[in-house]
Parts: C-alpha cells; sequence; structure tokens
C-alpha cells in the first residue's frame, strides 16, 4: 500500500457513513528496531497548518486553542485500528458525535444556521 | 425513455450554467466592436469546455469522486491550496458579476438603481439555496433560462450574411484596434470556459448519483448542452453587430446599451424579453456559483456537502454560500459598474484556467480512478491544447488588462 | 512512545553526503499481523510520477528537456532512514549501499 | 487607441512606482504605441460617435414606443455623461491642431447638450421637445463628423 497516494488526503466517513474530512495527517509510531507502525489519522486545520509550514502549524494551533479551548489545542487523531473499509472513502468504526472533530460545525448549527428561520 | 428526458434535462441545465451575464456581455462588445470578426473565439471557447466537461462527469460517474476531491486526493493538500484559493477568488469575482447582471436587469424594470438591488438579489439567491433542493434549483433555472433562445431567434430574424458568419468562425487578425480585439477574444475564452461550470458539472454528477451507465448520457448532454449555449452566445454576438454595430454603436461600455439589441427586432417586447433574459440567466448562474463555492471548499475539506441536504446537517457547507452571497454583494451595492467588474473577472478567469485544468491531465489517465475510461488520444491533445491556452491567456491577461480593457 | 507524522515527510529533501539524491515522494507500508508498518521510502522524480500515475506523461516531458539520466528511484528500505524528525530526514547508509537500492519505474497498473 | 495606451502605460509604470523617465521605457512606450498624440483625439472622437449613435437609436425606440420612458431617459444622461466626459479629454489633450481641436470639443459640447435636453423631454414625457431635441441631435452629429474629417483629413 502506498501511503501518500492511497490513504493520505482522502475522505474520511464514520460508521454512518457520515463525512467527517479528510486524512490531513497519519502518525506513525517510531518503535526500536522494528518498522514505524501506522496508529493514527489526524484531521482538523491545525495538521493541515503544519503541512504548510512550520509557523502556519503554530498559528493555526493558537487560533484553534483561542476559539476552541484546550480541547482543541491539539489535531484530532482517529486511532488506526478503527479503520474499517478502504474505498473511495476511508470508513472508521466511529461516531463522528462522539468526537470533538464536529464541535465547530455544531456550534454553528446551534448558534448560527439553526436560529435562521427554515434551516430545517 | 427516462434517459432521454433526463438528457434534454441536461442539455438546457447546461444552457442555463453557459450563458451568463459574461457571455452576453463579452459577446455584445464583440459583435458590436468587430462584427463577427470574433465568432472563433466562441467556437473555440465551446470546443474547449465541451471537452473539459464530458471528461468531469465521466471522472465523477466513473470515480465517483468530484473534480475538486481527485485535485486534492492526487496531489496533496499543499498543491491543492493554489486551484482552491484561485477559483474561489474568481468565484467570488464572477458571483458580484452575476449579482450585478441581475441587478441591472432589476433597474431596467423598475427604474430604481441597480445598487439598491444587490443585497435583495443576494438575499433572494440565498432563499433559493437554503430552501431549494438541488433538482428544483437545476430544473427551475434551465427551463426557465430557454428564454434566452430570443437571441438565437433575432439572429435569425436579422437574416445575416449567413457566409460571413461562417468566415468568423476562422481567426483572422484585426484590422484596428488589436489591443482591444485580443482583450475580447480573452475575455470570450473567460466566458466560455468557466471552471466553476465543470467543476459543478461534476458536483451535480454525484449529487445526481451517476454512475457507469450515464457515460452516453453525459457525453451527449456536455456535447448538446454546451453548443447549444454556445449557439445563443453567437446569437448575441450576431444580433450586436447588425443591431449596434449596424447603427454606428461600436463601443459597448454602459450596460444601458444592451437592451438596444433587441428593441429594433421586437419592440417592446424585446426590451422586456431582453431583461428576463438577462435576469434569469444571472440569477441561475448566480445559485451555481453559489453552490460550486461550498461544494469546493466542502469536498476540499472533507465536509458533509449536499443541496438536498437540510442546513442543520450540513453547517459548513451553508455557511460558505452564506458567506459568499453577502460579500459578492458588496461592490455592486456600493455601485462598482456591473459591466467592467464582468469584464474583468471573465480575463481574470481565463488566468486562472491552467491551474484548474492541469490536474485533469492526470485525473483523467489515472487508472485508478477511471480505469478503462481514460481519456483517448484525442481528449488529452485536447487537455494539453487547453493547458496551453490558459498559459498563453495568463500571460497575456495582464498586459491586455490595462492596456486594452474598457 | 516516540509519535511521527508522516504525511511531514512528503517533499522532503534526502541528503547523501551534503548532496541531494531527491525529495520523498511516496511511503510504502505492509500490513504486519494486524498492523500496518512502513516498508520503503521513495525517493526521486519518478517516484512523484508514480504517485500521479503519471509515468508515461512524466518521462515524455523529461525526455523533451533531456533530464532523464537520474533514470530511477531510490527505494530505501524503513531502517536506513531515520525520520524521528520528519523535517530532516537522515538516510544511514553508504553511498554504495545506496546506489543498491535504485530501482525501476513500476507500471501504473492497479495493484 | 494607441493614445489612450500611452497613458495607460505611463499610469501603470509609474501606478508600479517606477519613474517612466527611464530610457528603456520610453522605448517600450515608444514601440507598443508608435502613434502621433492625435489618438487620444481620434479615440474620444469614437466613443463620442458611439453614444451619439446610442442616444439617437433609443431616440427612436422610444418615439416608434419600444423602449419606455424611465429606461429611455436613464439611458440618455448616461450618454451624455459620456459625451460631456470625452468633450473634456479632447479639450485637454494636447494637439498639435488646436483650431480643428476646438471645432470637435464645440460638436461634442452640443451633441452633450442636446442629449441631456432629450432625457429631460423624455421624463416630461413631451413629444415634441423630445423631437426637437432629436433635431439638434442630427445637426449636431453631422456636425462631429465634419469635424471628425476636417481634423483628420490629409496635410500636407
Amino acid at each position: 500500500m502506498k501511503l501518500l497516494r492511497d490513504i493520505l488526503d482522502k475522505q474520511v466517513v464514520d460508521r454512518e457513513q457520515v463525512k467527517i474530512g479528510k486524512v490531513d495527517g497519519l502518525v506513525a509510531e517510531l518503535r526500536p528496531g522494528e518498522p514505524p507502525k501506522i496508529v493514527a489519522v489526524e484531521l482538523g486545520s491545525i495538521t493541515l497548518g503544519r503541512r504548510l509550514g512550520e509557523r502556519p502549524g503554530r498559528w493555526m494551533a493558537r487560533v484553534a486553542a483561542r476559539l476552541g479551548g484546550k480541547r482543541h489545542a491539539e489535531p484530532h487523531r482517529i486511532a488506526w485500528n478503527k479503520v474499517r473499509d478502504i474505498g473511495v472513502d476511508i470508513e472508521f468504526d466511529i461516531d463522528v458525535r462522539e468526537t470533538a472533530i464536529f464541535d465547530w460545525q455544531d456550534w454553528l448549527r446551534d448558534h448560527v444556521i439553526g436560529r435562521i428561520p427554515g434551516a430545517g | 425513455m427516462k434517459k432521454l428526458l433526463e438528457i434534454s434535462l441536461g442539455v438546457v441545465t447546461s444552457v442555463g450554467g453557459f450563458l451568463e451575464v459574461g457571455s452576453v456581455a463579452t459577446a455584445a462588445q464583440a459583435g458590436a466592436a468587430f462584427r463577427f470578426q470574433l465568432i472563433w473565439a466562441v467556437v473555440l471557447g465551446t470546443f474547449c469546455i465541451i471537452f473539459l466537461v464530458e471528461m468531469a462527469g465521466r471522472f465523477a460517474a466513473v470515480s465517483h469522486h468530484t473534480i475538486a476531491d481527485g485535485i486534492r486526493e492526487r496531489f496533496g493538500f499543499n498543491a491543492f491550496l493554489w486551484p482552491l484559493l484561485a477559483t474561489l477568488l474568481v468565484n467570488f469575482l464572477v458571483m458580484a458579476a452575476e449579482i450585478g447582471g441581475v441587478a441591472i436587469a432589476l433597474e431596467l424594470a423598475t427604474g430604481i438603481g441597480f445598487q439598491w438591488w444587490a443585497l435583495p438579489v443576494a438575499f433572494l439567491a440565498w432563499l433559493f439555496l437554503w430552501k431549494g433542493t438541488f433538482g428544483f434549483i437545476e430544473k427551475g433555472v434551465a427551463i426557465l433560462g430557454l428564454v434566452t433562445l430570443c437571441f438565437v431567434v433575432g439572429a435569425v430574424m436579422l437574416k445575416p450574411d449567413w457566409e460571413q458568419v461562417a468566415a468568423g468562425a476562422v481567426p483572422t487578425l484585426p484590422d484596428h484596434d488589436a489591443a482591444n480585439y485580443w482583450f475580447m477574444a480573452v475575455s470570450i475564452l473567460g466566458a466560455s470556459i468557466s471552471p466553476y461550470l465543470f467543476m459543478f458539472y461534476s458536483s451535480g454528477a454525484i449529487e445526481d448519483e451517476w454512475d457507469k451507465s450515464y457515460l452516453g448520457a453525459n457525453r451527449a448532454i456536455a456535447g448538446l448542452g454546451m453548443s447549444f449555449g454556445g449557439t445563443i452566445a453567437i446569437g448575441v454576438l450576431i444580433v450586436a453587430a447588425l443591431v449596434l454595430a449596424a447603427h454606428g454603436i461600436e463601443q459597448v461600455d454602459d450596460y444601458h446599451q444592451l437592451p438596444l439589441m433587441l428593441i429594433p427586432i421586437f419592440g417592446f417586447w424585446g426590451f422586456v424579453l431582453f431583461v428576463a433574459s438577462l435576469g434569469i440567466a444571472c440569477f441561475g448562474a448566480a445559485l451555481e456559483i453559489g453552490l460550486q463555492q461550498a461544494y469546493l471548499v466542502a469536498q476540499g475539506f472533507g465536509w458533509t456537502w449536499g443541496e438536498n441536504l437540510k442546513p442543520r446537517d450540513d453547517p459548513g457547507f451553508s455557511t460558505v454560500y452564506t458567506i459568499l452571497l453577502v460579500l459578492a454583494a458588496i461592490p455592486i451595492a456600493l455601485g462598482l459598474d456591473p459591466l467592467k467588474l464582468t469584464i474583468f473577472s471573465m480575463a481574470l478567469t481565463a488566468a486562472s484556467l491552467p491551474l484548474t485544468v492541469v490536474p485533469f491531465l492526470f485525473l483523467l489517465n489515472d487508472e485508478r480512478y477511471v480505469g478503462e475510461h481514460r481519456n483517448g488520444m484525442i481528449a488529452n491533445a485536447a487537455v494539453i491544447f487547453i493547458i496551453a491556452l490558459g498559459f498563453v491567456l495568463a500571460i497575456v491577461t495582464i498586459p491586455l488588462q490595462i492596456f486594452g480593457g474598457t | 512512545m516516540a509519535t511521527v507524522n508522516l504525511e511531514q515527510l512528503a517533499g522532503r529533501n534526502v541528503l547523501s553526503h551534503g548532496k541531494s539524491i531527491g525529495r520523498i515522494e511516496e511511503i510504502r507500508a505492509e500490513p504486519d499481523g494486524d498492523d500496518l508498518v512502513v516498508t520503503e521510502y521513495h525517493v526521486g522524480i519518478y517516484a512523484a510520477f508514480e504517485r500521479l500515475s503519471a509515468s508515461a506523461i512524466g518521462i515524455a516531458v523529461l525526455d523533451v528537456f533531456r533530464l532523464r539520466s537520474r533514470d530511477s528511484v531510490y527505494r530505501i528500505p524503513w531502517d536506513k532512514l531515520d525520520i524521528s524528525d520528519p523535517a530532516r530526514p537522515r538516510l544511514l547508509c553508504t553511498t554504495e549501499e545506496l546506489s543498491g537500492m535504485k530501482g525501476s519505474i513500476e507500471g501504473d497498473k492497479p495493484e | 487607441m494607441a493614445a489612450t495606451l500611452q497613458a495607460r502605460i505611463v499610469n501603470a509604470v509609474t501606478a508600479v512606482g517606477l519613474r517612466p523617465d527611464r530610457p528603456c521605457l520610453l522605448l517600450i512606450i515608444f514601440v507598443l504605441t508608435a502613434c502621433s498624440p492625435s489618438d487620444q483625439v481620434e479615440q474620444q472622437s469614437k466613443t463620442a460617435a458611439s453614444a451619439t449613435q446610442t442616444a439617437s437609436l433609443v431616440l427612436e425606440s422610444w418615439i416608434a414606443g419600444g423602449a419606455p420612458s424611465e429606461y429611455t431617459s436613464r439611458t440618455l444622461q448616461s450618454a451624455g455623461k459620456a459625451l460631456a466626459d470625452a468633450g473634456a479629454q479632447i479639450q485637454s489633450a494636447k494637439s498639435p491642431e488646436p483650431s480643428g481641436q476646438a471645432g470637435l470639443t464645440m460638436a461634442v459640447g452640443r451633441l452633450s447638450a442636446a442629449v441631456i435636453r432629450a432625457a429631460t423631454a423624455v421624463q416630461n414625457g413631451n413629444r415634441s421637445e423630445v423631437e426637437h431635441a432629436q433635431q439638434d441631435l442630427r445637426a449636431a452629429a453631422a456636425d462631429l463628423s465634419t469635424s471628425y474629417a476636417k481634423y483628420f483629413a490629409p496635410k500636407s
């Protein structure tokens, strides 16, 4: 399997097929004498910022912490052993509602979008 | 039978996407200043967009990815950022131009200045996106958009010398105002080959749940729909040449001049038809661009997207088009001339083409995405041609913007 | 446990005795029991073509500019590249070993 | 065309903070424009002619009942403004031919006045006044083409 081509930047869905983001980062564990093991995927603006460079990464982390509190000062991670299927999308055996990934969308829904008439 | 219905609907829809304030304004200017001489630019632009739309639809139908998904996945986030930013900017400008187009139509109809209409128009467009479904918007825009056929009817009624019209389809050098001529050619190409059009089309294919069985329909829709749109644009150009240029009006730099194209042909109804065509075509385009902007951001970052969802269920998606509509209404509300803005954004669209078209060369040849439905020689040659054209346009647009623009 | 972000490696220059041998364009991984482990890093412009499934086009372009001399990919085994600082990957082998890691380009066929 | 071109280049060059007195820049400007300064007059005369034709077409359409009054009067106002602008530009151009230039300026001024007059008449729905203004417009347009022909007549 080729990680950069086939995994990175792919669409991530949860077990309900809800689109929750792209594979913005891939985390490997370094083990002495053994090959690095993939342990998680990362999602979110902090990881994307870090891909652009050190400074955008730090800046993004600061913004995220300011807006979202401590819970959002680090990128969101989903453990690799939750992978269920790799096809058009990568499906993880999680429920996005139990993670912090959609906190900002929930905030947006509860405070802005949901208050506008006709939002459904 | 169902497929046939779907194809005809798709054809009409693509007209809605093709014909907007950009193609009307650039074709009118070109016809007035250079008569039939710039028809070739419309023809060339139409050919290019046929190829790109067909590929965008094929890519979506076979790989179940939109073009934006494909670019991000294959080229990575860092490379994706450039076409993303360029398209966001171009979409913003074109959106402002479309709001301006609707606002002009309303000014012509009511006598109330266009800048007062910018916010109401943006609000109405937002309401359609907020409450409407994809099918409703697609079909509504398509069917009302048929009113733009009045330009073709008008062109035929004027009995142009068809030999001269055909001669215009062959590129020739101008005998006067060379800088202006090339600037108009670039603007026409920008108005025809709009990135929002093919990116919207690939998102639409996913929304309509296309699969491989739609490949034939896709080809028919791309070919017929875009040619249909191109025909209407040529209709505008012919009418402008035979009405405006024939009356000695060689410079169209004031949007008040535009209805004069149809009044000598249809009388008062010509005025009404023009106002309706401009208003509907621009409003439809505004809806499509609003959706496209939201699709692009949502797909780029992997959020939930879909016009058929309720705003509550895709808050990120609906926030993007809401913000875009508010921002795009501002320049028009401040009184920026919609016609100048239109011509400027069409030229910039042309300049942004390489960023969005280069990925086609890779995505449509990648067996992992399109398998046996890869590009053939002709399609690849077309992509390479469009990329080369895009690079030339990008390089010449800026000087022409300074020297040739009106 | 020490973790490292692999996406940070993409596009990083790999140096051999101060000289660049190319950029990391691909990371290969294989299942190992229930785990997925990194096996190889692919370095060089041809690795980029492989990633974009564009070997044919890429080679044609390089031919036009007569740049085809570096006609291969370095496939560096996981234990020959120290990635503990992904911004500065360090090669852990000699020049001779490195030339043994040269490989030809893979086809575009899906695996 | 080329004189506005020249002005645009100079504007563009100064806008990016370069001094346009560099010899090479001058050379570029010269190559790009390579025309006499009377081009600005020519360009503006063409703009004036186009605006005049717009005004006369919209007036004809109004008289024939094809164009609504509100639209007609707005179009005329806009054309009148374009004419006034063109007149000012022709007047300020450094032309080698002051007498011809004055003729053009005067003709464009008359056109602008006639168009504005027509705009008011249309607004008030005064048909006879509109027809008067239309006659003025025709006369001034003929004036413009005579002055134009005189200005650009081959001299030696």
